[in-house]
């Protein structure tokens, strides 16, 4: 999910671009010299993952997955993302200099607020872990394209309904991500539970 | 299979220092994003078709990149002269076209072009490898193109394991469609994604320890610098600050 | 048994068939004929890099010949619509198992064929458990797929592909990796199917314990192994001498 | 070569270590005695399984031994910055190149050594190119890791581990899935080193080419393999009969 080159305007790409290098130092400072491989690889991984198609009726949508990266990187997300978004940019021509602190922003920022909201829950039992997974999925494209709406909408009154059309179109994709997030999770915990972070038992 | 097309060259523009490019560009796209008058634009708009001359690009491959803005463009001309709110200049039924909207499309449109052309020409033209390392000697933080250059490497690698759990599934009978059986199948080849790649991760740590990492990151890149990269400079700085007397002081 | 019958068709007949990878200067695999006839168990001697994996693939529609004919039970097999239904039927087992499984349990694993096939959970759970029981292997079917042995990560995919009851078997290099007491497993497993198949290996005995006819693979062609028997001996030795025939 | 000799101190000195995976039943590796002195080539031959593996990690200190004494260089090995220096000295080939390439291009990654040891930049690329240089890959060091062959990624990856001048080798399984080309150029780089190295393989013929003396592990523990010498044999046949000695 990112918003093209062009658009915005001067206010909103510098304040994104302060805040996106903020996280982005917050994130570093987390990961600790023996995280690095982990949180690289891990990264590769979403980078890959993100470009899985899923069906939704006639048309299919890729995966955006910052739920996820949210859930397993804590504050790693930021430079996560950040990484991506500069390999996105580089490799497929998504955006260019001017809007990736925004873009980073608009996916960083949800990942965290998920890890903090639905990390402590999906290390619980089956059920509750369930309803934090779906959470987790659906919440991050939600604050996503809600973020994305804002950065419109700060830049221009008259993008408001390019806005709520921005939020509209996402909604089946918060669900898949909710529903991707909840079969992932409940692999993730049978299979390998040491990849989330502070899991234990 | 994801390929940096731009990268293999050797023209002017593949032998210029890889700092100046990542600076001029950087600034280039930064004066563009905040300007708003036409003439600035277009000349800007100008400055960067030309860019890609001396890059010599494969202008079929730069074309399919351009078509990813491409529908966006198509959707804001369609919507927003439309949803605006402004002068009527044409009216056609309910719909009613306005000037203030078809002026943001323009300016939008140009903006986006311009400067998805000079990344492609300055930036896309380096390896990625490469431009870890100017970065860092940029002064951005050794962690953080440490950890860029380490996805860049596993990219592939996890493509790969990907490609083959697809071709695994796909032999299985497997097609995807809009049920849960799907989404639990892709949600299942993500987890095993992370899962290996968190496992090779450990295996990766271990070979820097035992290539004696300590957490300290060393670049081993280095360009000289030459009188293009001088002349490069010079006729950046020119046609960046023309850019900037055009928008700022108007005639 | 793999001499061609005038009144049989083969399940599988390669005419001519050449496989060049985009980019490459040389077939991989190079103007090859071949056929598997009912109840052939035919045995592929090929090393590295000279184009088993990507005989398997043509015959799994994975790749598509440069040139030739490639025939499955008895049908041209040309299209993505062709190889879906010739999927149905033929099972390949990869070289690596961690390629092949995903899923978290093997009961899942295990099942995910037979529910592709269109069958009910129901059904679905009913063959896997089947499966897994014809290969003594009760008792796995809720244990995590991932943190298996490597020998039983090859019996589950073999597994995986059973389940969906194929008429014939792709072998890749089944044996690598396996240490004498799996290896001898898979051996008993595999000729107690009454099925087709081919095998690729390098392990001389391995091939000749499980197959009826041997070919070796170079260069992109295959050549009937008829005169050549190439197997392990154990000498006992007093010295460290190194000792050559 | 092989033989204790009082005079002599063994670079590397097991005794009676075991080593248990956390929630394991049983000692992967146990009550394991072993020695390696200067000259030694030693070849171990293993399962998949059989803890092969876990030997070398015990050994670069990646994992601790649960019970028993590792001595290196003559000195008790124990706390992390014991391995710091040991890894100076003992260079680990992996058994999985893209585990130990894990940086963008060749050179770099080759130099990632060195650089660690404290050389600088100029001393570093140097050594790289040197070392390319001995393994006849001149010309690869700007090529991206990636991109490489099964083979070439092998190659660099002892490439990788030369570049920092050690006194021992552990080589995990390095002919595997390599084409009988790639495998004749390492042994010949291999034979060519004037270093002492241990050498885990299940290729027999690999196994004896390179090494002087052979052990056989399972269960966690070693045995010198003197009496029993594997080799293949090619033999004529006229027929298909299985055969067996």
């Amino acid at each position: 999910m990112h918003i093209s080159e062009g658009v915005l305007s001067g206010p909103v790409l510098l304040s994104g671009g302060a805040l996106a290098a903020a996280g982005t130092a917050i994130g570093l400072k987390k990961i600790d010299y023996d995280r690095i491989a982990q949180v690289g690889v891990l990264s590769a991984a979403f980078f890959v993952g993100s470009l899985i198609h899923v069906n939704i009726g006639p048309s299919s949508v890729h995966l955006i997955l910052n739920g996820m990266v949210g859930l397993l990187l804590g504050w790693g997300a930021a430079p996560a993302i950040l990484i991506a978004l500069v390999l996105q940019s580089l490799l497929f021509q998504y955006g260019g200099i001017t809007v990736l602190g925004v873009n980073t922003v608009i996916m960083a920022l949800p990942a965290v607020i998920c890890y903090y909201v639905c990390g402590p829950l999906i290390r619980k039992k089956t059920s509750i872990a369930a309803v934090g997974a779906f959470a987790g999925g659906f919440l991050s494209v939600f604050l996503s394209a809600v973020l994305m709406a804002a950065a419109l909408f700060f830049t221009e009154k008259n993008f408001w309904g390019v806005a709520a059309a921005v939020i509209m179109a996402h909604l089946p994709v918060m669900a898949i991500e909710g529903v991707i997030s909840v079969f992932c999770i409940s692999f993730l915990k049978k299979v390998h539970p040491a990849i989330l972070p502070n899991y234990s038992g | 299979m994801i390929q940096e097309t731009f990268a293999i060259g050797d023209s002017i523009i593949h032998r210029l220092d890889p700092r100046v490019r990542v600076v001029f560009a950087t600034l280039f796209s930064f004066l563009v994003a905040l300007s708003d008058r036409f003439p600035t634009l277009y000349a800007a708009f100008g400055i960067s078709v030309l860019m890609i001359i001396p890059a010599r690009l494969d202008i079929r491959e730069a074309g399919k990149r351009l078509k990813t803005l491409f529908w966006f463009m198509l959707l804001i001309w369609m919507v927003l002269p439309l949803t605006f709110e402004g002068d009527t200049i044409y009216r056609l039924g309910v719909f009613a076209v306005k000037r203030q909207g078809l002026v943001l499309c323009a300016q939008i449109t140009l903006k986006a072009v311009s400067i998805l052309l000079i990344f492609m020409a300055l930036l896309s033209t380096m390896n990625i490898n490469t431009l870890g390392h100017t970065l860092n000697r940029l002064s951005v933080p050794g962690k953080l193109v440490h950890l860029f250059l380490i996805t860049y490497r596993y990219i592939f690698v996890i493509e790969e394991e990907y490609r083959r759990l697809r071709t695994a599934i796909k032999i299985r009978g497997f097609k995807s469609g809009t049920n849960l059986h799907s989404y639990k199948t892709h949600a299942y080849l993500l987890g095993m994604l992370f899962v290996r790649a968190s496992i090779r991760a450990e295996r990766v740590h271990e070979a820097m320890l035992c290539r004696g990492f300590h957490g300290r990151f060393y670049s081993l890149d280095g360009y000289k610098p030459s009188r293009k990269n001088r002349n490069f400079s010079i006729i950046m700085t020119a046609a960046i600050a023309c850019l900037t007397f055009i928008e700022y002081y108007p005639i | 048994m793999n001499k061609p019958a005038p009144d049989r068709i083969p399940l599988i007949r390669l005419s001519g068939v050449s496989y060049r990878y985009p980019g490459a200067d040389t077939n991989v695999i190079d103007n090859l004929d071949f056929q598997l006839y009912p109840g052939d168990r035919t045995g592929v001697m090929a090393p590295n890099g000279s184009g088993k994996t990507t005989l398997f693939y043509l015959l799994m529609g994975l790749l598509k010949p440069s040139d030739g004919l490639i025939e499955i039970f008895g049908k041209p097999a040309e299209t993505e619509k062709d190889f879906e239904q010739i999927r149905r039927r033929i099972g390949l087992l990869f070289q690596d198992a961690d390629d092949q499984l995903f899923s978290p349990t093997v009961l899942e694993d295990v099942a995910f064929g037979p529910l592709n096939l269109g069958k009910n959970q129901e059904e679905a759970r009913d063959i896997a458990m089947k499966t897994l029981n014809e290969l003594g292997l009760d008792g796995y079917e809720n244990k995590i797929t991932f943190k298996l042995s490597g020998g039983e990560k090859r019996l589950v995919s073999l597994a995986t592909v059973l389940a969906m009851e194929p008429d014939v078997l792709l072998l890749d290099e089944p044996s690598t990796g396996l240490d004498e007491k799996t290896k001898a497993r898979l051996v008993n497993v595999l000729l107690n199917l009454d099925l087709s198949y081919i095998l690729i290996s390098h392990e001389t005995s391995f091939l000749y314990d499980l197959t009826d006819s041997v070919y070796t693979m170079r260069q992109g062609k295959m050549k009937r192994a008829e005169k050549i028997h190439v197997h392990p001996h154990v000498h006992p030795h007093t010295s460290h001498i190194r000792h050559h025939h």
